[in-house]
């Protein structure tokens, strides 16, 4: 559940978020909207990253605005580009990594760590280089570290960016299998935002329409038709 | 004033290492000496002139670290503990004065970068600091004398110039093609995005 | 970036890593003190003949890791030979190769992971001044991580130029630094998102 | 026209690219498949930038095996990552910097420049710092500067990625509008292949399917059904 009234972010003085207000209880949630509209300023406030400057704003129960922290516990963050996300030399390290900061003990840690790879089918590349994966295996990976938290909410910006159709569908597939409670998926791929129970849309920094992803897609489209 | 460390440093902290590390790679073949002629010492100013002493410092502290814990970090695939007590230690040493102090001179009390302070920066911390611990560490491994060590320091003179000059270029450059790449206290007149 | 780890496991590899930084600090420093005497020399060389064949790395890789510093020798001994004379510039190189080779030993036989365990374990008492020596080796972690992501990025911004048909000459670097500071930004974003920073 | 007989890559003894055969007249082109198919090595071949190991690859008329150099002077070739490919700190220089490889003398390149970018809605922001423009106008200039040196063919290696319909349709118009001879538009955005005039498919370093997008779109499609 996403409560948001009046959220606002300012930076040096320009308003790149203003005055979002919406509740959000569906469980797959889609975000589109122009280059620059700030569908990834919003979603980086959802877990703490960027404070809104106004406003209130409550995710999973916990008011963001007051505990960034417990948000970032809880709202689990992936980003695009998988080589930035990617924190430690092999896919191993990188899970334990996460592993660590949810306080799982050093002894368990790398043992859970091939573990939860081998859910992704990495398990095999768990002590090579992660530079070498390829990128749908670089995408996985920085997805099983989020995941490896079991945070109860995902947040996704623009998550299959780069991958084929295969690589594409099996993210898009797991991310909408039901990994969090809710799932936010911040996307420029139309199909992918089809797939969610409701889909918000984004334009100058405001919230200009959420409902029926469906039809949210179709005004989207309609604008540059 | 306290200075807090954030997620963003520790990642430029980090780059910039990754950085230093890399021009060692590309950088000009070594040629056979006691002391390889290497580009590494262009990211060292770099490191100190663009994060500043404390940030630039720690960069050249992970080179280190990377280099003792056995990784061919240096140029011409080098590393492991052996660089530390060979007799050219002192001028690897040296690396983290080099970078602290050509990020004082050129960031200190300044409102925004000027050049001149970066060349100053760059010659003294760059220059001046790796010579002053190099000098020293060559004739205390060798037994050579002082004035005869720094004679033989001249042979990298005339590349560490044109490193200062080129450090000064690209600084400079990097301003007006980037400022948040600086220090927030040196770009006070720029607008920031 | 192939660690200067020898892949073979040799006895020396058992030897745990604060054992064997240790001795090397007190064999250096007893080097710098005994052997400004031919004999005493002559004893760091065979010293460091008797560390290799008896840690099982062999005489080989000894005369292997002798010839990768042939330089340093050649010149080192012709400078103390100009500035000193024949016997000091003798006894001083087999002292300087003696003590880098047996360093050399040190990294050869011991794993990565294990010198960054013993390096954080040096790094304790910095605590005092408020270094937080886990962080240390958290960082050195992520720099081993993004090395291939600027590597590739200086790779990327070569063939740019190639495609282009242009040259940059030094100025790539500034390029190289406005996309790898970039990238620093997404990585901090990442470890903040991750709540390891 | 693009005439590949036999063309094969090899590097350190793995053939990523397998005896690639085909003669491409059509003026718009577009290359799909899975990710680590070989689009990417293919498309490299097409102005030089990768030497093939075997074979023989003749593009705008150019035997590119034996005149890379002249091969990259009539091709030219657009990145997907906009940072990597802009070279100086503005619009300005960074067009300057092509006239300047194209043989423009000194004096009229500013001028030059300043119309180049009129010409792509970038003229105000010709002073700029070049890192401060949004996603799609970074991705405008760097096409920019490749088409001021008016190449006979042009190569762009996903060049929509990260960009919203809008700026996608724009982008898309101008690539697939008659800007060269040939363009030549390796993808994963299927809306934009479907645009083009012929489609090749690639799979494992093969070429696997060459003809009518829709048709070749739709095998593909039936891949991953
Ligand atoms: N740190 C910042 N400082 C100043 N302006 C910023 C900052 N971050 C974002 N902006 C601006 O805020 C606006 C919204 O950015 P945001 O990244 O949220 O857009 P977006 O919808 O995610 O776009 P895209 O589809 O290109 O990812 C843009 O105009 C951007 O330039
Ligand atoms: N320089 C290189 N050295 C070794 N292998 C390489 C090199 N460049 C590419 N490869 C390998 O060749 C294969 C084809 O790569 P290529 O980049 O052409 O794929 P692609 O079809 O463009 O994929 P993507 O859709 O992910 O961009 C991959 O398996 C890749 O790992
Ligand atoms: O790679 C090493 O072992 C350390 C090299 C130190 C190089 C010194 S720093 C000052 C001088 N300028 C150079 O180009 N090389 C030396
Ligand atoms: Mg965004
Ligand atoms: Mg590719």
């Amino acid at each position: 559940m996403i409560r948001a009234s009046g959220v606002g972010v300012a930076i040096d003085g320009t308003r790149i978020l203003d005055d979002v207000t919406v509740s959000v209880p569906q469980p797959r949630v889609a975000v589109i909207g122009a280059n620059g509209s700030g569908k990834s300023t919003f979603a980086r406030t959802l877990n703490g990253l960027i404070a809104p400057t106004e406003g209130a704003l409550e995710v999973a129960g916990i008011d963001v605005v007051r505990e960034p922290k417990s948000a970032r516990g809880a709202v689990g963050f992936l980003f695009s580009n998988p080589d930035a996300q990617i924190l430690m030399p092999t896919p191993a390290e990188d899970i334990a990594l996460s592993l660590k900061a949810a306080g799982v003990p050093r002894a368990l840690r790398a043992e859970r760590a091939i573990e939860a790879l081998r859910g992704y089918g990495l398990a095999e590349h768990a002590h090579q280089p992660a530079y070498s994966l390829s990128g749908g295996q670089k995408q996985l990976l920085a997805l099983a570290a989020v995941l490896v938290r079991r945070p109860r909410v995902l947040v996704a910006d623009e998550p299959t960016t780069l991958l084929d159709l295969g690589n594409a569908r099996m993210i898009g597939d797991l991310l909408t299998g039901g990994v969090a409670e809710q799932v936010v998926l911040v996307t420029h791929d139309l199909e992918l935002a089809a797939r969610c129970d409701v889909c918000l849309r984004f334009d100058g920094g405001r919230l200009v329409q959420a409902g029926e992803p469906s039809e949210v897609i179709a005004a989207y489209r309609a604008e540059f038709a | 004033m306290r200075d807090t460390w954030e997620a963003r440093d520790i990642a430029r902290v980090a780059v910039f290492a990754a950085i230093i590390v890399v021009l060692g790679l590309v950088g000009p073949i070594p040629v056979p000496g006691l002391v390889p002629i290497t580009a590494q010492t262009l990211g060292v100013m770099l490191a100190g002139v663009v994060l500043g002493a404390k940030r630039g410092g720690a960069a050249v502290l992970i080179v280190f670290a990377l280099v003792a814990i056995g990784l061919p970090m240096l140029s011409g695939g080098r590393g492991g503990l052996g660089v530390f007590v060979g007799p050219t230690a002192g001028y690897l040493i040296g690396w983290l004065p080099a970078a602290v102090v050509a990020g004082l001179v050129a960031h200190a009390g300044a409102r925004r970068l000027s050049w001149w302070r970066v060349a100053l920066g760059a010659v003294v911390g760059g220059i001046g600091c790796a010579y002053a611990c190099g000098i020293p560490g060559v004739a205390l491994a060798t037994g050579i004398p002082l004035p005869e060590a720094a004679l033989s320091a001249l042979a990298f003179l005339p590349g560490d110039a044109i490193k200062a000059v080129v450090a000064t270029l690209l600084a400079v450059s990097l301003y007006r093609a980037y400022p948040p790449a600086f220090p927030r206290a040196v770009r006070r007149e720029r607008v920031a995005r | 970036m192939i660690p200067l780890v020898l892949p073979r496991r040799t006895p020396l590899h058992r030897v745990p890593a604060g054992w064997k930084l240790a001795s090397l600090v007190l064999l250096s420093v007893a080097g710098a003190v005994a052997s400004s005497t031919a004999l005493g020399a002559a004893i760091a060389l065979v010293a460091t003949v008797a560390v290799y064949v008896a840690g099982g790395i062999g005489i080989r890789e000894w005369a292997r890791q002798l010839w990768r510093v042939k330089w340093i020798i050649v010149l080192l001994a012709a400078m103390q030979a100009i500035f000193l004379g024949w016997e000091a510039a003798v006894t001083g190189t087999a002292r300087i190769v003696a003590i880098v080779l047996l360093a050399a030993a040190v990294t050869l036989t011991t794993p990565v992971a294990d010198m960054l365990d013993a390096l954080e374990r040096c790094l304790t008492p910095l605590r005092i001044a408020r270094v937080d020596p886990a962080r240390v080796a958290f960082t050195i972690a992520l720099t081993i991580a993004i090395i291939p992501v600027i590597s590739q990025l200086g790779a990327q911004i070569r063939e740019a130029q190639r495609a282009r048909g242009v040259r940059l000459g030094v100025r790539w670097i500034v390029t190289m630094l406005v996309g790898a500071l970039r990238h620093a930004d997404d990585v901090g974003d990442a470890l903040t998102a991750r709540g390891v920073a």
